[in-house]
């Protein structure tokens, strides 16, 4: 199947069953140090421990939570709609871990001699997959606040909708700076395009817009609007426990995850390094590891500090400024460039 | 291999073009429609127009699917609403039973045409491959030297479309209170809410004016 | 607070306009409250609201009992620019005990009132929504009664939904 | 996979969404089943484009991707107006528009 | 009595859910009912908030209380005067010695009893501090509420130091029991005065750190500002007292207005607020953290030398060495511990400022030694009526941001 655009050399077929089967191992192995990396930091950051009982320094708490939620029983409201009440966390979780194949952990490595992209695929349309992909896990969150039949579930679904929507407009014109400065839409080549200048220092506009709507699109603090614990409980996902609130809660971190590598892949530089140090390919993945991780700290320390704003505040603060700000970051973006 | 995901992309696109003629409930036509739709761009893929399939999941999938979604919500899609919403019949008389007839003849017309056509294209496997067919680079410079007209066009539509949905649908009031909201937030009582005044006997059993 | 000669003049002043409305005053710990007929408590709350005391503090109910008539409403008054507290106290029987509402003054005498109609049984004629506040909506009998027992509420499970509910012996 | 393939299945995709619209009283399924037809067109389109390996075809298919999303927004706020109004959610009911 | 059967039951369980279903739907509004508890996490313990919503905009709201009614006062009847004291410090939870303070302040007034100036400046010393701690309570679960996490951790903090405190004078964290009528139940402790003194030394610094967190942070101002204001008249028509009060710009405090115990030797001042806003309430009740830290230091420098509690052996328990030399003594321990005290027939008020309000406790005695009525007017349950007119028209965020400026305590609404 070559139906993904520039294809610059061939990989056999078994290579990319590899590398998918890695690209599940590896996010499925990071998700539970990403949530306990979580919560030992906002333990630091309020003045206390976090876990610290299960297993050395607390580390095994995700593994024993899952384990509680896999033994609890599976419940649903009467008044919900049962195949789409279950369907829907598949979709979110589908959805979050298949946008993970975009991000480019590495440059093309000889692995045994054959050539192989340290990535899940590179398409010609990048960031536009990401967006196809952004566009269905809508559903995962619409239906799984329609299906559960609960007046709760529909304001957080409802919510979650209109805010997905309006920031990905702000998101996708942020990212259209960059792609105009790289001049392609490959996410490859828009990292081997950052050798001589990241872009988040002449696109600083459009990278901060990019963060901005990434914390509404991934429904994080101070945009957590849809989950809003403090007035619709739990939003969308109120009536889920068990398994089915373990994945949503994996869509929400593999989300975390996706953010993070397009913002290190479109703005720090993908796998470069600065100060013109060229490392090892085998030291690729790890650098983009470690961009990651920064750009997740910052997640963290943004939830740790902001309360969370209200409805129409978020509408007017996407539609009123956000996006205003992106029009005008791009239009800069294009006269430069033309010019 | 591209033959076995043709069939599973076009029988998941007809499943899901039947699903949205078929199914009662609003919410599973649309949902059905999202499915063709995605299986439809699996197809758009395997005839290499890359940037139409990315489009047409963004747009239709994300966008205006999600608008159908907002509308069948709103305008009920919990099961009471759905029977008098669809009215849980066909539309009556003889378009009920001509409409499938006209289908089947439009189709079998269809199939004629394209089994007696001279278009030798139809049965090749479309023109060689050139790299960057079906790229946004493409498409751009198609929109803006060719077809910068429709181009122009199509996004004046828009805007007057905008408007005009943002008109439409306005609500006519605004947040300003008024009398009859204020009666309605006052529903009557049901029986028994003030058991004590009607325990007393000062009032007959669920008089909701009591309790005004 | 008024001094008992303060209270005396008061209550002299309101009697002028309605000789039947105050029945008594009372003054012990510097405490001074009007004791009035049930029927005339809002002119009587109205005519010390004129007079400053602009402020119901507290309204809540009592069971003199086994005194004669045995419920009693309390509404303690406060005049904030004086610094000054008086009570206006009402009698009524247990067979029907009616009193008319104070919220038409006071807007905040409807939880209170509420307190007392569910812990007295004290009806409030043209209250806006007289219904039980603190216990059970289908709750019987009035429990701040001094008749009425400690101890003994069954709680109504499924498993002794059939026993019947709701009977205190 | 031969190009007239793809051309049939856009055919059957076509004549469903007609049919649909012939059967359905409801405004928002007829709404859906114009989705369908436009879709069909669509796929037709690209096809054609890929038989002849021109991009005219991509640029029609996106063009009637805006159209089909003009026609949504105006339908849906109709219906939303109609809903709004109280009147029936029937196309053979609703004549409270005739001048 | 219209008699019961358990047929009915059903039914009537059915109907006190109260016109749960949709309020109604029009050209021009849609009304939905949200049923917000009472197991909700913004409710702040089992409140139930009926809600007539249109979109996101509240435009009604019924409180349903009485989830963890206890029938207190009920008990308080049942139980000797000394005894009711733990009773009723357990209704509003986290003002438990305002309760204790102004139930013994209620029938030291039917006593006539002289409360000894060593306990009053205790008494006041623990009254504030205990308004710190229900401040901090307040201010934690709020900026909860609002989604900032951490400042709950934060408030927690300094919360446990008070408690740390308490545990040390009476040896109990919560309820205390500590206030007995005639004055405290035992001298604080060496070493309580310096710990003390390090706190009120170290909270002014703490509460600019809060203030730090969130009157510098936009998100906040533009939640708090401006939202849900209710005017001082509506408010005093309502009956609101406290804080809530104070931020419309009404200085109405008791400790100065009216002063009990020993407050009129203190001090220090009443902050108010201009407009009545969520941020004015958030204002004043922080600026009143700063203001209590300075009356528990003036009271702490001039506490005065004298027994701890009232040397009338009528009401107060002897000390415990008495008890062995002094048959006396031990005739009045008897009597106090098996019957206790007798009251003179009689009824009073005590009004004093709790943290929330004017915190009044009616005592009717009827010569025998158990209240024959003890009935708390908690200010929670009053304040709470004025949550409908402040929220109507506003998002149902502000909704959730109002309840918990409105800081109620269900323990006390319920009783």
């Amino acid at each position: 199947m070559r139906a993904f655009g520039l294809v610059y050399f061939f990989e056999p077929w078994w290579v990319q069953i590899v590398k998918a089967l890695v690209i599940f191992g590896v996010i499925f192995a990071v998700l539970p140090i990403l949530i306990i990396y979580e919560r030992k930091l906002l333990g630091r950051f309020q003045g206390r421990y976090g876990p610290n009982r299960v297993g050395p320094y607390g580390l095994l708490q995700p593994m024993a939570e899952i384990v509680k939620f896999a033994l609890k029983e599976p419940f649903r409201p009467a008044t919900a709609v049962e195949s789409l009440f279950r369907i829907a966390p598949m979709i979110a979780i589908v959805t979050a871990v298949s946008a993970l194949a975009l991000v480019p952990f590495g440059n093309v490595q000889k692995i045994f001699g054959q050539p192989v992209g340290l990535y899940g695929i590179d398409v010609s349309i990048g960031p536009l997959y990401v967006f196809a992909l952004g566009g269905i896990s809508f559903y995962g969150i619409m239906l799984g606040g329609w299906a559960s039949g609960s007046k709760y579930s529909f304001l957080g679904a409802m919510r979650g909708a209109a805010q997905l929507i309006s920031y990905e407009v702000s998101q996708g014109l942020a990212l259209v700076g960059v792609l105009i400065t790289a001049g392609t839409l490959s996410l490859t080549g828009i990292v081997r395009a950052q050798a001589g200048m990241w872009y988040f220092i002449p696109q600083i506009v459009g990278f901060l817009i990019f963060m901005t709507a990434s914390f509404a699109e991934t429904n994080r603090a101070p945009f957590d609007l849809v989950e809003a614990d403090a007035e619709l409980v739990g939003g969308y996902f109120t009536e889920y426990g068990g398994t089915a609130f373990v994945a949503y809660l994996f869509a929400e971190y593999t989300n975390m995850i996706v953010v993070s590598g397009i913002a290190v892949t479109l703005f720090l530089g993908g796998w470069l390094l600065p100060f013109g140090i060229h490392p090892p390919g085998w030291v690729d993945p790890f650098v983009v590891l470690a961009k990651m991780l920064i750009v997740i700290t910052l997640f963290i320390w943004v939830r740790a500090t902001l309360p969370r704003l209200r409805y129409d505040q978020l509408m007017s603060f996407g539609w009123k400024i956000l996006l205003p700000l992106a029009t005008l970051n791009l239009l800069v973006t294009a006269i430069v460039v033309a010019a | 291999m591209s033959a076995v995901l043709f069939f599973i992309a076009a029988i998941v696109a007809i499943a899901g073009a039947f699903g949205v003629v078929m199914l009662r409930n609003p919410f599973y036509n649309v949902l059905s429609l999202v499915c063709h739709l995605v299986a439809l761009a699996a197809l758009f893929l395997l005839l290499r127009a890359e940037f139409v399939a990315a489009a047409q999941v963004v747009v239709y999938a994300g966008a205006v699917m999600v608008l159908y979604v907002f509308v069948v919500a709103y305008v009920g899609g919990a099961d009471e609403s759905v029977t008098h919403f669809t009215g849980g019949a066909d539309r009556p008389g003889a378009l009920r039973v001509l409409g499938p007839l006209f289908g089947v003849a439009v189709a079998v017309e269809l199939c004629i045409a394209l089994l007696g056509t001279a278009l030798k294209g139809i049965s090749g496997k479309g023109a060689p491959y050139v790299l960057g067919f079906g790229t946004p680079k493409q498409i751009g410079t198609e929109f803006l030297t060719t077809y910068l007209f429709p181009f122009e066009v199509a996004s004046l539509l828009l805007l007057v479309a905008a408007i005009g949905a943002v008109v439409l649908a306005r609500r006519r009031r605004g947040l300003e209170p008024d009398e009859s909201l204020d009666a309605r937030l006052r529903p009557a009582r049901p029986a028994y809410t003030g058991t004590m005044a009607e325990v007393a006997g000062l009032v007959a059993h669920g008089d909701g004016e009591a309790g005004r | 607070m008024p001094d008992a000669t303060g209270l005396e003049l008061t209550a002299h002043e309101i009697r002028e306009r309605d000789s039947d409305s105050i029945l008594a005053t009372e003054f012990s710990h510097g405490r001074a409250v009007l004791v009035a007929a049930a029927g005339s408590v809002i002119d009587v709350l109205g005519a010390l609201r004129e007079r400053g005391y602009t402020f119901l503090a507290s309204l809540h109910g009592v069971d003199y009992y086994p005194q004669q008539p045995r419920l009693g409403v309390l509404y303690e008054l406060l005049d904030m620019s004086e610094v000054d507290r008086i009570t206006v106290k009402i009698r009524v029987d247990t067979d029907d005990p009616r009193v008319p509402t104070a919220t038409g003054l006071f807007p905040g005498a409807e939880f209170p009132e509420r307190e007392v109609y569910d812990m007295f049984g004290v009806v409030f004629e043209g209250h806006p929504d007289l219904r039980r506040i603190l216990m059970p909506e289908d709750f019987e009998g009035f429990p701040q009664r001094r008749d009425f027992p400690v101890g003994g509420e069954p709680v109504l499970f499924t498993h002794n939904e059939r026993d019947g509910y709701g009977r205190w012996q | 996979m031969a190009i007239g393939w793809y051309l049939v299945v856009s055919a059957i995709i076509f004549c469903i969404g007609a049919v649909g619209v012939l059967v359905r009283p409801n405004p928002l399924v007829i709404l859906l089943c114009l989705e369908l037809m436009l879709n069909a067109a669509n796929l037709a389109l690209v096809a054609f484009s890929r038989m002849w390996g021109g991009s005219d075809g991509q640029v029609f298919a996106l063009i009637v991707m805006v159209i089909a999303a003009c026609e949504v927004t105006v339908g849906l706020g109709l219906i939303v107006a109609i809903y709004r109004r109280r009147l029936a959610i029937d196309v053979d009911e609703l004549n409270e528009l005739r001048g | 009595m219209s008699s019961l059967d358990t047929s009915s039951y059903r039914r009537r369980e059915e109907s006190i859910t109260y016109s749960a279903e949709s309020a109604g739907m029009g050209e021009t509004h849609e009304l939905l009912t949200l049923n917000i508890g009472p197991h909700h996490p913004a409710t702040h313990g089992v409140l139930r908030l009926l809600a007539t919503l249109e979109g996101e905009v509240v435009r009604d709201i019924k409180p349903i209380i009485g989830y963890v009614h206890t029938g207190i006062e009920k008990t308080a009847e049942q139980k000797a005067y000394w005894k009711v004291v733990p009773v009723i410090e357990r209704m509003d939870y986290l003002a438990y010695y305002f309760n204790s303070m102004a139930y013994c302040g209620a029938v030291e007034t039917l006593l006539e009893l002289e409360v000894p100036e060593r306990a009053q400046y205790l008494r006041v010393i623990h009254l504030e501090l205990n308004r710190i701690m229900s401040h901090l309570v307040w201010l934690g679960t709020s900026a909860l509420d609002l989604g900032a996490i951490s400042m709950f951790w934060y408030c927690f903090r300094e919360r446990e130091s008070i408690l740390d405190m308490f545990e040390m004078s009476s040896g109990q964290r919560m309820h205390t029991r500590y206030f007995q009528v005639g004055g405290v139940m035992e001298d604080i402790p060496p070493g309580f005065a310096a710990k003390l003194r390090r706190f009120c030394a170290e909270m002014p610094t703490r509460a600019d750190q809060y203030a730090d967190l969130l009157e510098k942070n936009q998100i906040v101002l533009e939640r708090l500002r401006g939202t849900c204001a209710l005017d001082q008249e509506t408010l005093l028509k309502i009956g609101v007292t406290g804080p809530l009060l104070r931020a419309a710009g009404n200085p109405w405090d008791l400790r100065k207005a009216h002063p009990y115990s020993c407050y009129d030797r203190f001090d220090f001042k009443i902050p108010v607020g201009t407009v009545g806003d969520n941020y004015d309430r958030y204002r004043v009740r922080h600026a009143e953290i700063y203001e209590s830290v300075k009356i528990i230091q003036q009271a702490l420098d001039g506490l005065p030398d004298g027994p701890h509690i009232t040397p009338n052996r009528k009401v107060s328990l002897p000390p415990r060495h008495e008890l062995a030399t002094s048959m006396e003594a031990l005739i009045h321990h008897f009597k106090l511990v098996t019957e206790g005290f007798r009251v003179p027939a009689g009824e009073a008020y005590y009004p004093i400022e709790g943290p929330r309000g004017e915190l009044g406790c009616f005592v009717r005695a009827d010569g025998s030694s158990k209240p024959a009525r003890v009935h708390m007017r908690d200010p929670s349950f009053v304040n709470l009526q004025a949550l409908a007119p402040m929220v109507r028209g506003s998002y149902i965020a502000d909704l959730i941001a109002t309840l918990a400026m409105l800081d109620p305590v269900l323990g006390g609404i319920d009783r």
